[in-house]
């Protein structure tokens, strides 16, 4: 390694670090996610400094991107209610006067009081026993191992996949995914369980933003596609692709577009859980002819995966930006008359 | 078969949500079914490895059952299927629809975990058992409630990120984060000190032992009835499953100190709980608490590190999963039918509900540990282990702890004796919801009748040989 | 396993199941109920009866059930099991008897005949019980079942009575159980044997085992009211008439005697309890009970009070009689078990009575009742002269052995005891006999339409007669054979090997 | 010796840091950004680590991190939408010490 | 050092100059609108120099149309969110800066 990377490497942890400390300190909670994105690009740019270009894809999507806007509007939404009890001013502003900040940390700030001031030292200490315990197992760690590396390397050609990181998460290590996947449509459950959440902060979208995403939403549709093309043998993959998918979602949704209510019964049921059932049907499949769960044959492997992160995409791009939609889509709360489809209820 | 089940199960709920009740009670008949048929198997064949994808560990996920998973997932089965009947009845369609998927995820990741042998892969069930019981805590509304699931998700998250941390110390250091891999590759390094340290203190914070187990009461005390009955019975003891594998398979080496460390807060556990139990004038807050201490005596088990103080940790753990579920079910009828749960009005409730009254004290006779209960069987074993291993002062917290526990269940019990007049009444409660009550409540109590047969499930595949032939082995040197 | 394998259990369900069933009757089902507890008293009575028959013909009955690992749960109908079972077998029937004419019109009555019927069925179980673990399991279970008796009348003062009840009894029963895992760890075994099991760990773990003594009787002291631990009993008074009977002389009071009997001769045996030299200061615990409760009964308006004072006090002779450690005494005490039994019932039941038929509750009230009440009364001084130890009634025997066995075994002092006690006995039990004898009554007492407009219900009547007439055979007949006399000589025979 | 301990350490600080920050302060927004960032300390450190394994790639714990990452993702719209609930319901966006009732 | 070489890194330095002149831009100046301006142009014209210079470097003609895609994409979404920031401000009615 030369100088100049160990340079590198090196401000870039601790810009990392610094952003991080300014995310987490910064009175304003909207400038605290704004820079919270920004430690999400930088951490891609970490993982492609790690070789991890795969998860550079995956956190500039999702972590930066993803949670970014969630954030955002969880915070417009926040506010909205907060304008409306009049309590709270709205955040949004300080973008343009940050001398403001200083009042509003009285309010939503970090709401640390002085009493505890000495816990807060003791907590600093605490935590710096650990992270020093930490770092000291650590750096104890040998500095070669080769990990799993060889494993995956010797598995990779009957795996179907040229790319090893997709191999592992949709072959080797499938069965991680697959319940991944039921995370991700948990998440969406538990939001939609929640109900009633506030209206999101509605302005007119404006021309701009409007044509902006008429160009922009195709593009994405097909960025995503190439991302799951290449996912086999390249970086990508069902969770880049569907989190760009997502991303057009999130564009269309911001442009004041709205599905027809006729999409928001079954049809839309069916695309979230579709990229779990197709993983469910080939996994149960696979037992058929007498193999294990989930046992891909090698013929028929890249094919398969192929089938699964299709609709995986599917089904993660449609979930994220459901998520980012927040509350049940409306036609689920109108009696089911109004809808033709017999799915809905309420 | 038993995680793809109810899968399968939560799709078709969330598809078809008008048919909730009926899909969700035949997936729920269909996972009992086959858990009953995996305790045929591991009977005939003993412990089970499967290799999900064909792989095999190190580069794959090993699926291991043994005696221990397998009456983890038989309780869960048993709790799941009479909470499963007892929601049907309790709640309305509206909140069915939500209810099912996500119950069914949250037995999807039960079973997942209680079936997994790899680390990471017990991570990703964990994060799904945690947000699902969020999600279902949060389902009672109010602003309680879903504070408490905030509380809870926090934690819950918080403990996952140690218990991760944790792992990637010990993926790097031994190239595995399957279970029995890493058993035979386990060294004393700093790394695996420090992995050991975290994932503990994670799983503790889920398990919720005293002093992590602030967020418990409120969590447990204001969901709905049957989610509370779920998380004291069955959520808690996911993450506690975990700490037993670890600390049995994993990190045998080390246990003296840290056993002692965990033995104490245990004990700790027992009286806090109990105290703070019978401080409580609303009645779910007893009971919660009451979870905390109970979850106390599981904890007895790790300075003990003998046999036979695992399986009496085992026991407790699967009778208190029964009594309590039931005990909580039977809150939750009180609370409908009373519209409210304050402990000193509840004799006007009680007298109406004679089969969940009957349900709750069958329960309080297990929780106490009153002969004949599974209760009983458990703390009996702990009793005799702690005697053996001559740290009568176990023994003596165990006692206390039971001396509480009789002390707050009959302070409920002795309101039901008071006569009064009947005032109004809220709400009509179904027969259904007190017999599922009464029936977990009874089982709580055969538990107390089957000890032998049961001991001997858990000796399949001994998972318990290996700490007390570590201990053993420290003994003699 | 002996061929007689059921009938143990057998003996246990025919209380149970009316029990369980009688839960599930609705409130109306009157003759159901009368029909369910009379047929299972009236079996198990046939049963014990076919028992006695076959342990004095040397067969043996035994039920073992597997429990946990090691450790089975035993039912065993030995000697001293039978005095008991037979002593609860026939005071259950006749207080079923008496509570079916008691409770006429209360409230709960599917709820509390079903608690009474499982009631009997623990103490059965304590008398069958061939080892500790079983008897601590239904030791427990009695507690559970008389707590919600004890409460039955759902009056503020009965549930704090409850409570006191359940402190008392649950720390005893957690030192019982503490002594018993102990004891467990160090034998590995917890049959009861002739003549105990612990003799094996005699020279080394010494002080172990008067610590677990200590435990255990302090565990089982509770429940016979020894005196530092008896505070609840007077209060459990609240609980109806049929269940103070049955609490004190049989149930409870008699679970915890019958119990240290067991701790004593089987599990320690008397030679190993002696040489631990832990029998002379329970001796005097008992002998302070003995005399602390008479003291207190004398100063009583209440009459169950009283009554409540005298068990205390009575209950310990048995502890006496076994604690002097000789074989006379043994028999004494053993005896006593029976005897006393039989007369508190009755003292309990003619009280009843009076509360019930004519609202005294209170010995001050008592005045000329004998004329209103004369063969409720007539039973009362039969078993009130059976207390005060007078010939030829049945606690005249018992005390006679007594004393007797206290000076055979050189424990001179106990005689003065016995002698004060009675003394004691005969100044709170004579005023109330003269009272109702031969006072003139204060009022008029409201007439009845029972028969001769006099007395009261035949089924609350005829119990007291019927155990009142048994008290005096007891004394009379005492020594032909089957006669409890006999028994507690057999039983006595056994352990000291006679 | 490479770069892989210099970015472990950076993980480890910002799991630190998180965890602080996640203690500190009270309101949910925040706790929710430190939870965050405790993530991707742990990822970091995951991943770092894993360089050792060079010239070859262990991709092992690459898929182990962008599982995580969805993971985490799915864990924060839940904790959002939770949270904005929670102000609905109960006006602050903040946890409150509930009182020992 | 070849030709390509040494025009790539001019390239890129003087893509890295522009690239600090809006930052400091952002910085300094006044108020949102001038902010606005000083950070898309100058960072547009940065971008460019630099995929220009990259694209010297570049082995085939995808990645070079990959490379001039990444520009137009970046520029139009620059234009795009700039546009909106200067809407949304002017609707909350602040006014631009003047001396």
């Amino acid at each position: 390694m030369t100088l100049l990377q160990w340079a590198f490497d090196g401000l870039l942890g601790i810009t990392l670090i610094w952003l991080a400390w300014r995310t987490l300190a910064s009175a304003d909670l909207f400038k605290a996610i704004v820079l919270f994105i920004a430690f999400g690009l930088l951490m891609s740019l970490a993982w492609v400094r790690l070789n991890a270009p795969d998860i550079a894809l995956a956190e500039a999507a999702i972590g930066a991107g993803l949670t970014g806007a969630l954030l955002l509007v969880a915070l417009a939404r926040l506010n909205v209610v907060a304008a409306q009890t009049g309590d709270i001013e709205s955040n949004t502003k300080q973008i343009s006067a940050p001398e403001d900040s200083a009042r509003t940390t009285a309010v939503v700030g970090q709401g640390v009081s002085n009493k505890h001031n000495l816990f807060q030292y003791f907590l600093v200490l605490m935590l710096s026993a650990v992270a020093a315990g930490l770092a000291y197992a650590v750096l104890s760690l040998p500095s070669e191992a080769p990990g799993l590396s060889r494993d995956v390397a010797e598995n990779l050609n009957v795996s179907g996949v040229s790319n090893p990181v997709t191999a592992v998460l949709l072959n080797f290590r499938g069965y991680d995914t697959l319940l991944e996947m039921a995370v991700l449509l948990l998440a969406l459950l538990g939001v939609w369980s929640l109900n009633r959440l506030p209206e999101q902060y509605e302005s007119s979208p404006g021309l701009v933003l409007d044509m902006l995403s008429r160009l922009l939403v195709p593009l994405l549709l097909l960025v995503a596609g190439y991302l799951l093309w290449v996912g086999s043998r390249a970086p990508g993959g069902a969770f880049q692709a569907g989190s760009v998918l997502a991303a057009a979602g999130v564009l269309l949704l911001l442009a004041g577009w709205r599905p027809a209510a006729r999409f928001l019964g079954w049809p839309l049921r069916f695309a979230l859980i579709i990229g779990l059932a197709v993983f469910v049907s080939v996994a149960l499949l696979m037992m058929l002819p007498g193999g294990q769960l989930l046992q891909l044959p090698p013929a028929f492997a890249g094919a398969l995966i192929l089938l699964i992160e299709t609709a995986a995409t599917l089904s993660i791009g449609v979930t994220l930006a459901a998520l980012f939609y927040g509350s049940r889509p409306r036609s689920e709360q109108i009696p089911p008359h109004h809808t033709g489809s017999g799915g809905e209820n309420e | 078969m038993l995680i793809v089940l109810p899968l399968i199960g939560t799709l078709l709920c969330f598809l078809l949500p008008r048919q909730v009740k009926a899909l969700g009670l035949m997936t729920a008949l269909a996972i009992a079914a086959s858990a009953v048929a995996l305790l045929w198997q591991l009977l005939q064949q003993g412990a089970m490895r499967y290799s999900v994808g064909g792989w095999g560990a190190p580069l794959g996920i090993d699926l291991y059952a043994d005696g221990l998973s397998l009456l983890m997932l038989l309780i869960t089965a048993t709790v799941g299927l009479a909470i499963s009947i007892y929601a049907n009845a309790a709640f309305k369609l509206d909140k069915l629809v939500h209810f099912w998927p996500l119950w069914l995820l949250l037995w999807t990741a039960l079973n997942a975990l209680f079936l997994s042998a790899d680390l990471f892969n017990l991570y990703v069930s964990l994060e799904l058992l945690g947000l699902s019981a969020v999600a279902l805590v949060a389902l009672a509304g109010g602003s309680a409630a879903l504070g408490a699931a905030m509380r809870y998700l926090l934690v819950s998250l918080l403990g996952s990120m140690l218990y991760l941390l944790g792992l990637a110390l010990l993926y790097h250091s031994f190239a595995s984060v399957d279970i029995a891999i890493l058993a035979q590759r386990m060294e004393s390094t700093p790394a695996v000190w420090a992995a050991m340290a975290l994932m503990t203190v994670g799983l503790l914070l889920k398990t919720a032992l005293f002093p992590l187990h602030f967020w418990l009461p409120p969590a447990h005390a204001n969901a709905p009835a049957a989610v509370s009955a779920l998380l004291s019975a069955l959520v808690v003891k996911g993450s506690f499953y975990i700490l037993l594998r670890l600390w049995l398979e994993v990190f045998p080496l080390s246990h003296a100190a840290p056993g002692q460390l965990l033995g104490l807060l245990g004990a700790a556990a027992i009286l806090w709980g109990g105290v703070q139990a019978l401080r409580q004038t609303r009645l779910k807050m007893l009971i919660a608490y009451s979870t905390v201490s109970q979850l106390g005596y599981l904890f007895i088990a790790f300075p003990l590190a003998t046999t036979m103080a695992w399986k009496g940790a085992m026991y407790l753990l699967l009778s208190h999963a029964l009594a309590k579920s039931a005990m909580f079910l039977a809150a939750g009828n009180l609370l409908l039918f009373g519209g409210h749960d304050r402990i000193t009005q509840l004799d006007r409730v009680a007298q109406r509900l004679p089969l969940t009254l009957a349900a709750f004290a069958l329960a309080g006779v297990s929780i106490i540990g009153l002969p004949i209960s599974g209760g009983f069987i458990g703390k009996w074993l702990l009793l005799t282990a702690a005697m053996q291993s001559g740290e009568w002062g176990w023994a003596v917290v165990m006692i206390l702890g039971s001396l509480l526990a009789a002390a707050y269940i009959f302070k409920v019990i002795g309101y039901a004796f008071t006569q009064a007049e009947v005032t109004h009444e809220a709400c009509e409660v179904s027969k259904t919801m007190g017999a599922t009550a009464f029936v977990l409540a009874l089982a709580a109590i055969v538990l107390g009748l089957i000890a032998p047969w049961l001991l001997a499930l858990m000796d399949i595949a001994e998972p318990f040989a290996m700490s007390s032939a570590a201990l053993n082995a420290g003994a003699a040197a | 396993m002996s061929e007689y394998f059921e009938l143990p259990l057998l003996i246990l369900a025919s209380s149970m199941i009316p029990g369980l069933i009688i839960f599930m009757l609705p409130e109306e089902a009157v003759r159901t109920r009368i029909a369910l507890n009379m047929s299972g008293a009236l079996i198990k009575v046939m049963l014990v009866g076919f028992v006695i028959w076959g342990v004095s013909n040397g067969q043996q009955y035994e039920t073992r059930l597997p429990f946990l690992p090691g450790l089975d749960l035993v039912l065993k109908a030995d000697a001293l099991s039978i005095l008991f079972i037979t002593l609860s077998t026939v005071l259950w029937l006749v207080t079923t008897v008496y509570a079916i004419g008691y409770l006429e019109n209360s409230p709960h009555r599917s709820r509390f005949f079903g608690f009474f019927s499982l009631c009997v069925t623990a103490t059965v179980g304590i008398a069958l019980a061939g080892n500790l673990i079983t008897f601590v399991l239904f030791y427990e279970l009695l507690t559970l079942t008389t707590y919600p008796l004890i409460v039955h009348r759902g009056t503020e003062e009965a549930r704090q009575a409850g409570r006191t009840y359940l402190i008392h009894t649950m720390f005893g029963g957690a030192l019982l159980l503490l002594g018993t895992v102990w004891l467990y760890s160090l034998t590995g075994t917890l049959e009861f044997t002739q003549r105990g099991f612990v003799s094996g760990l005699l020279p080394d773990h010494d002080n172990s085992l008067i610590i677990i003594f200590v435990l255990l009787i302090a565990g089982l002291g509770v429940k016979a009211a020894l005196v530092p631990l008896h505070s609840w009993l007077p209060r459990a008074m609240v609980a109806p008439a049929p269940v103070s009977a049955l609490l004190h002389a049989v149930a409870v009071v008699k679970a915890g005697a019958f119990g240290i009997v067991r701790v004593i001769y089987d599990v320690y045996g008397i030679e190993v309890a002696s040489t631990l030299g832990v029998t002379l200061p329970l001796a005097i615990v008992a002998a302070i009970t003995v005399i602390y409760g008479s003291v207190r009964a004398l100063f009583q308006d209440d009459l169950k009070r009283r009554l409540a004072f005298s068990t205390i006090s009575q209950v310990s002779y048995i502890t006496l009689g076994i604690a002097v450690a000789g074989p006379i005494a043994t028999i004494g005490g053993l005896v006593h078990l029976v005897h006393q039994g039989m007369m508190k019932i009755t003292l309990f039941f003619c009280a009843g009575n009076l509360a019930e038929t004519l609202g005294i509750h209170k010995v001050s009230e008592m005045d000329g009742v004998g004329r209103r009440m004369p063969l409720t009364m007539a039973a009362f001084t039969l078993g009130a002269f059976g207390m005060m130890g007078a010939p030829p009634l049945a606690g005249f025997v018992s005390k006679w052995y007594l004393g007797l066995g206290a000076l055979d075994a050189g424990q001179d002092w106990v005689i003065f005891i016995l002698a004060g006690s009675s003394l004691l006995n005969a100044m709170y039990f004579l005023p109330i006999l003269h009272r109702a004898w031969f006072r003139e009554p204060m009022h008029e007492w409201p007439a009845t339409h029972y028969l001769w407009r006099r007395e009261t219900a035949w089924a609350l009547l005829l119990p007291p007669l019927f155990t009142a007439f048994l008290s005096l055979l007891l004394g009379l007949l005492a020594s032909l054979p089957y006669s409890p006399l006999e028994w507690a000589r057999f039983i006595t025979s056994l352990q000291y090997a006679l | 010796m490479n770069n892989a301990y210099l970015y472990a350490l950076t993980g480890i600080v910002l799991f630190t840091l998180g965890l602080y920050a996640l203690i500190i302060y009270s309101h949910l927004l925040r706790k929710i950004l430190a939870i965050n960032i405790m993530a991707s300390g742990v990822f970091l450190q995951l991943v770092a680590l894993s360089t050792r394994a060079r010239p070859l790639l262990d991709a092992v714990p690459h898929a182990m991190v962008i599982t995580g990452i969805v993971v985490a993702v799915s864990a924060t719209a839940l904790a959002l939408a939770l949270m904005l609930r929670l102000r609905d319901a109960s006006g602050s966006a903040e946890l409150i010490e509930e009182s020992t009732e | 050092m070849s030709m390509t070489e040494f025009l790539t890194l001019l390239l890129l330095i003087a893509g890295a100059f522009f690239y600090i002149a809006g930052t400091v831009g952002l910085l300094r100046f006044p108020d949102i609108y001038s902010r606005l301006h000083a950070l898309t142009k100058a960072d547009n014209l940065g971008l460019g120099l630099i995929i220009v210079g990259l694209a010297l470097q570049a082995d085939s003609l995808t990645v070079i149309f990959k490379l001039i895609l990444i520009w137009l994409l970046v520029l139009l979404a620059s234009a795009s969110v700039a546009h909106m920031v200067a809407r949304s401000a002017q609707q909350k009615g602040i006014k631009p800066w003047t001396r």
